[in-house]
């Protein structure tokens, strides 16, 4: 379980999450939306120690990431994460992408790594490119194979940030596809997204952030389709339209 | 060390030696001016297919930029003497700097030329300007403010390279370095205050195309 | 004991590191197997005989000659370097070992009949040499600037560049001019008049803190002439025994 | 007396193969060692701060604001004078070296910021540790990205090693330089030098643009 | 009046265009949709004789535009377009770029020019940019910025080449809400666009490409509401997904 308590994070004078509280259960997709600038990246990071935080605390299984004795490194292989652009390594193969980590941070032998990369390349649908290289594929191909770097690393927990928003639309729905099994299969997670549609579909929680705060949160049918809050129904309006 | 520095021998010399500064600045500007004349062609000539002036423009390019700089130095003084074209150092230094520097620069301006997104032509066409009108307006400022950088950089290596003067007898900065030290035997000394204004004089440099640059260009491309 | 002096270094390593101008024939230069030969190099293997070790030359540009004594990596420059009193501040001279005089050659046919005639054609010769100073001196002393002047980076380019036809006289050392004269190459040229009352004389230099080795050098040049070296490699060199006035005037040690 | 002047011959080819080989050697050797130290020195520019990065920068621009030639002169002069003189060789080496990695460490520095801080994001949020994103991920790919700036240096060092004859180092052209005053038949035998370093450099440079061409695609 | 007589445009072996017939009144908006590299753009650009064609003809108001005689500049000038991909002149300043080609190309006096571009840049939303160098702007202001450098030619047409597709989600509205505006005022446009609600919302007609032919034609609510055809209904649920 994914504890967040009043986190605060300042990019010097820029104070972007202020106050932050949320609860994501074992099995539970949460959706975070929210307009530009409003924390929504920040947040993932700071829950991956990518970023550290100024104030609150945060915890995964019940260790503290933030605190100076946690090994960050090694907390990191419970949390895959996969971002808005694509940063899939170029100098490397579509399978070597995918078992380099296991291998390196996992100390796997080479063969496993290699049965365990085929085993989710195949998982996201990129069973038959194993040996291209990721700069010849589509921006799709290539958001699904980060799904699979991410997978190999047997997290318990996995973070999108936005996954499908560089992507042309036609290109969108194979990577949601992706999504939605890892959903069915029981996998936590957390998603950015501009989705909203999709939002509504796969989402237990969905948490609308504004100017680093949590402006909205509850059951997709209330903050979708019913916002209270003015804010809310303007972001709405505005992405919908 | 047992070595003592005799520094006022140095600076009883140093007209001499800002003399030789001078002719140094002034041959590296002029082989930039000519240079960056010929270079224009060039580029023109190699993206353009006619045959004799596309042969001359790549053979140009591709000798300036793959032999050293002191070999075309010696070919213009001792190789072209064979002929009985006999220049004089100056112009060997010069007439050198002035082939690489074009080889060079050729290939700057192609680059530059050919880094302009085609969506500039075609925003310009769909608005109505003549060709002329587009790269009058478009194309030529936004490619000098590309090559700006790599000419100055070529301006700097133009002036490190006229040091090779010495090598003919040339009197510029490293020509006077050289005859000065042989008189006194004082080569530290000379040598060390010649490295510290060829250090001033780019810098120099540098720091007047930077100002320039920012006068000239206001937006960032 | 008293420190070891250079003297004693070059006896206890048995080996005279000895520099030379190979680039200043016939005192230095390359012969056709591309060896060191010459006058100089012929007086440093007397000396390392003299001293009883093995001799090294080790070719020298006109500018490495100081760096490679104060930094140890010649014991002594056999390098026809003109004993000027401003130099001297930096190293220290032996007596004169030769006597150069300065003379221009040029093509057979070229109007130089006297020094002062040097104003109506084109001079040149090798950058930082004494003569380049005794030119230039005169011609600012007459009036002529700089203009139909060309320095070459070296003897031998002075000696290629008059042979192309870039000047039409170089000025360079008699002896020099002597050899070049013998050559199918220059034999359509002559030697011309002298550079007026100067003589180019020179020594040989070491650093000038060893005044015992110096000593050394002295006594070798006497012997040089004394037992008859000096005029062998002259005869070898030159092609004709040395001048009675040179002998002479190293003698007296002018 | 000995002749002054003998025409070019056959016994002259392992004298010009010494200078080819010197040449060869001296340049070989100095893009080696520039770029080792220009891979570390590029390496902790593009990781630290201003203050370190302006103290390296300014070393770096003194070896790229002095004329080589007179960097030559002046170090082995200087090495001389300090009481250790050093053979035109190791002198050479030295100071083309530095020349070579003051433009290297740009190179690279150049290539290791151009990995986008993206990847080493994605490598850190896979558990990696700082330095296996470096070695894995980061090296890897700025590395690749540099290769034909990287070759541009190289051919202009083995150019400019031509510099190196002013300390004595008898190199490609100071053999031919000799063999000029022996033979005063220039022409010939700079033509040859000239087609020397154009065969070595000009299939490489063209390799280098081939290999550009490909990475901007 | 814009007519479209079997137009046909070949790249080499490839051909792009396989006669295309088409007829836009004046004050009327025409929307065309379709996959990627189906021939949207290069129809544009035909119309504009930025590219030639190779069979068929063009008319904009009577006017053959890929004769021979026709003076194509004077041409252009009834013709705005603004592309994909968004290309202000980054040398120059907001207003400048927008008053340069009424000074050089319709010879106004630079004081009328920047009149005009002031109103344009105003019309558009831009009206406190003036100063502003293009790259500094978002993606959206920029597209904006094309529109009134467009309009400051006084066109009677104006062609759209995806205008919003690559924005942020969030700065399509601006660029929307321009084009909108646009319509309001009667001019006569055609957009390619992949905004499928917007093109329903303001088309007169859709046009749906595929593959270099028209595979339907006709108002919205036939074509986006209710396709015929099987690959509009494909291309309709792939993207609206
Ligand atoms: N490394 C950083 N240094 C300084 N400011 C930053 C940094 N990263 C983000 N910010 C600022 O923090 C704020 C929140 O950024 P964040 O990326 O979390 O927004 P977001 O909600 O993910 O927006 P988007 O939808 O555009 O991705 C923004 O104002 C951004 O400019
Ligand atoms: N200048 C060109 N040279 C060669 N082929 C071209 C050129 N421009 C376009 N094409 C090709 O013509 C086809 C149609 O391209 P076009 O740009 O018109 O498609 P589109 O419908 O606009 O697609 P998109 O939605 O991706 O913009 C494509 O296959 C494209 O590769
Ligand atoms: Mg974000
Ligand atoms: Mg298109």
């Amino acid at each position: 379980m994914i504890k967040i308590e009043n986190v605060r994070k300042s990019f010097g004078e820029l104070e972007v999450l202020k106050g932050i509280n949320l609860d994501v259960e074992q099995g539970e997709v949460l959706s975070i939306i929210g307009g530009s600038g409003s924390g929504k990246s920040t947040l993932l990071y700071c829950i991956n120690a990518i970023e550290n935080i100024q104030g609150g605390k945060i915890f995964v299984d019940g260790i503290d990431v933030h605190n100076k004795a946690t090994n960050k490194d090694q907390l990191r292989q419970k949390l895959g994460m996969v971002f808005q652009q694509w940063n899939s390594f170029p100098h490397l193969t579509v399978l070597e992408n995918v078992a380099l980590a296991p291998q390196i941070v996992k100390k796997m032998s080479k063969e496993e790594a290699i049965e365990i990369a085929q085993k989710e390349l195949k998982h996201v649908g990129l069973g038959d490119k194993f040996d291209m290289y990721p700069t010849k594929m589509s921006g799709g191909q290539q958001q699904r194979l980060a799904i699979a770097r991410a997978l190999a690393m047997r997290p318990d927990y996995m973070l999108f940030d936005e996954v499908t928003s560089a992507l042309d639309p036609e290109l969108v729905g194979e990577v949601l596809d992706t999504l939605r099994i890892l959903r069915e299969e029981g996998m936590t997670m957390i998603c950015v997204t501009h989705e909203i549609a999709f939002a509504r579909e796969v989402s237990d929680q969905v948490a609308f952030f504004h100017k680093g705060v949590i402006e909205e949160m509850g059951p997709p049918e209330q903050v979708i389709s019913n916002p209270q809050k003015e804010t809310t129904q303007a972001f709405l309006s505005k992405v919908l339209s | 060390m047992d070595y003592e520095f005799h520094w006022n021998i140095v600076f009883q010399k140093m007209p001499e030696l800002l003399q030789g500064a001078f002719v140094t600045l002034h041959v590296s500007v002029l082989s930039m001016v000519l240079g960056i004349a010929i270079a224009v062609f060039l580029a023109i000539a190699k993206m353009n297919n006619t045959k004799p002036f596309n042969y001359v423009a790549v053979g140009w390019i591709e000798i300036a930029r793959n032999t050293p700089a002191l070999f075309q130095i010696y070919m213009a003084y001792f190789g072209l003497g064979a002929f009985g074209i006999h220049l004089s150092p100056y112009m060997a230094v010069l007439s050198a700097l002035v082939f690489i520097n074009a080889g060079y620069l050729a290939e700057t301006f192609r680059g530059g030329f050919q880094s302009i997104p085609d969506a500039q032509y075609n925003a310009s066409k769909s608005l109505g300007m003549t060709s002329f009108q587009t790269y009058r307006y478009i194309i030529l400022p936004q490619m000098f403010r590309r090559i700006y950088h790599p000419m100055t950089n070529q301006f700097v290596w133009s002036i490190l390279m006229s040091s090779l003067g010495i090598l003919v007898g040339m009197s510029e900065l490293s020509g006077e370095t050289q005859r000065l030290q042989s008189l006194s035997f004082r080569t530290l000394e000379f040598f060390i205050v010649t490295a510290v204004l060829y250090y001033i004089i780019t810098k120099f440099v540098l720091i007047c195309a930077s100002l320039l640059s920012k006068r000239l260009f206001k937006g960032e491309i | 004991t008293a420190q070891a002096d250079q003297l004693d270094e070059v006896i206890k390593r048995g080996t005279l590191n000895c520099g030379v101008v190979l680039d200043f024939p016939p005192m230095g230069y390359f012969d056709k197997d591309n060896k060191p030969a010459g006058f100089d190099v012929d007086y440093c293997n007397d000396l390392a005989a003299a001293l009883g070790v093995k001799s090294n030359v080790l070719n020298l540009t006109w500018g490495d000659r100081i760096p490679s004594l104060v930094s140890g990596k010649t014991d002594v420059v056999i390098g026809s370097t003109s004993d000027t009193l401003e130099r001297a501040k930096s190293v220290g001279f032996t007596y004169p070992y030769f006597v150069f005089k300065f003379q221009t050659i040029s093509k057979k046919g070229t109007p130089i009949n006297s020094f002062a005639d040097l104003k109506n054609v084109k001079v040149g010769a090798a950058l930082g040499t004494t003569y380049e100073t005794e030119y230039l001196a005169y011609a600012e002393k007459m009036g002529w600037g700089k203009d139909n002047y060309t320095a070459f980076k070296s003897e031998n380019d002075a000696y290629l560049g008059l042979y192309q036809g870039k000047v039409d006289a170089i000025i360079s050392t008699n002896t020099n001019i002597a050899t070049k004269l013998q050559t199918k190459e220059f034999a359509d040229y002559v030697a011309g008049p002298y550079v007026p009352n100067y003589d180019d004389v020179v020594g040989l230099i070491a650093k000038r803190s060893e005044v015992a080795w110096i000593n050394y050098l002295n006594l070798f040049l006497i012997h040089q002439i004394r037992d008859g070296n000096m005029n062998k490699h002259y005869n070898k060199h030159f092609g004709s025994d040395a001048p009675a006035d040179l002998i002479q005037s190293l003698r007296d040690n002018k | 007396m000995g002749s002054l002047f003998t025409p070019l011959s056959w016994s002259d080819t392992g004298f010009i193969l010494t200078g080819v080989w010197n040449t060869i050697l001296i340049s070989g050797l100095s893009i080696f060692v520039g770029s080792v130290l220009g891979v570390i020195v590029g390496f902790a520019r593009a990781e630290s701060n201003k203050y370190v990065n302006f103290l390296f920068g300014s070393v770096l621009d003194v070896l790229r604001s002095v004329p080589l030639i007179i960097q030559l002169v002046l170090f082995s002069t200087f090495m001389g004078v300090m009481g250790s003189p050093l053979p035109p060789f190791v002198a050479g080496t030295i100071i083309l070296s530095l020349y070579t990695m003051a433009f290297m460490a740009e190179v690279f520095r150049g290539g290791f910021e151009s990995v986008n801080n993206s990847m080493i994001i994605a490598g850190r949020s896979l558990g990696m540790t700082y330095w296996q994103t470096i070695r894995h991920v980061r090296f890897p790919i700025g590395l690749r990205s540099v290769f034909p700036a990287w070759l541009g240096v190289a051919l202009s060092v083995i150019k400019d090693s031509a510099l190196v004859s002013v300390i004595g180092y008898v190199e490609l052209l100071r053999t031919s330089d000799q063999l000029i005053s022996r033979t005063q038949q220039p022409l010939e035998i700079l033509i040859g030098v000239g087609l020397f370093y154009f065969l070595i450099s000009y299939p490489l440079s063209v390799y280098g643009r081939r290999i550009e061409r490909k990475h901007a695609l």
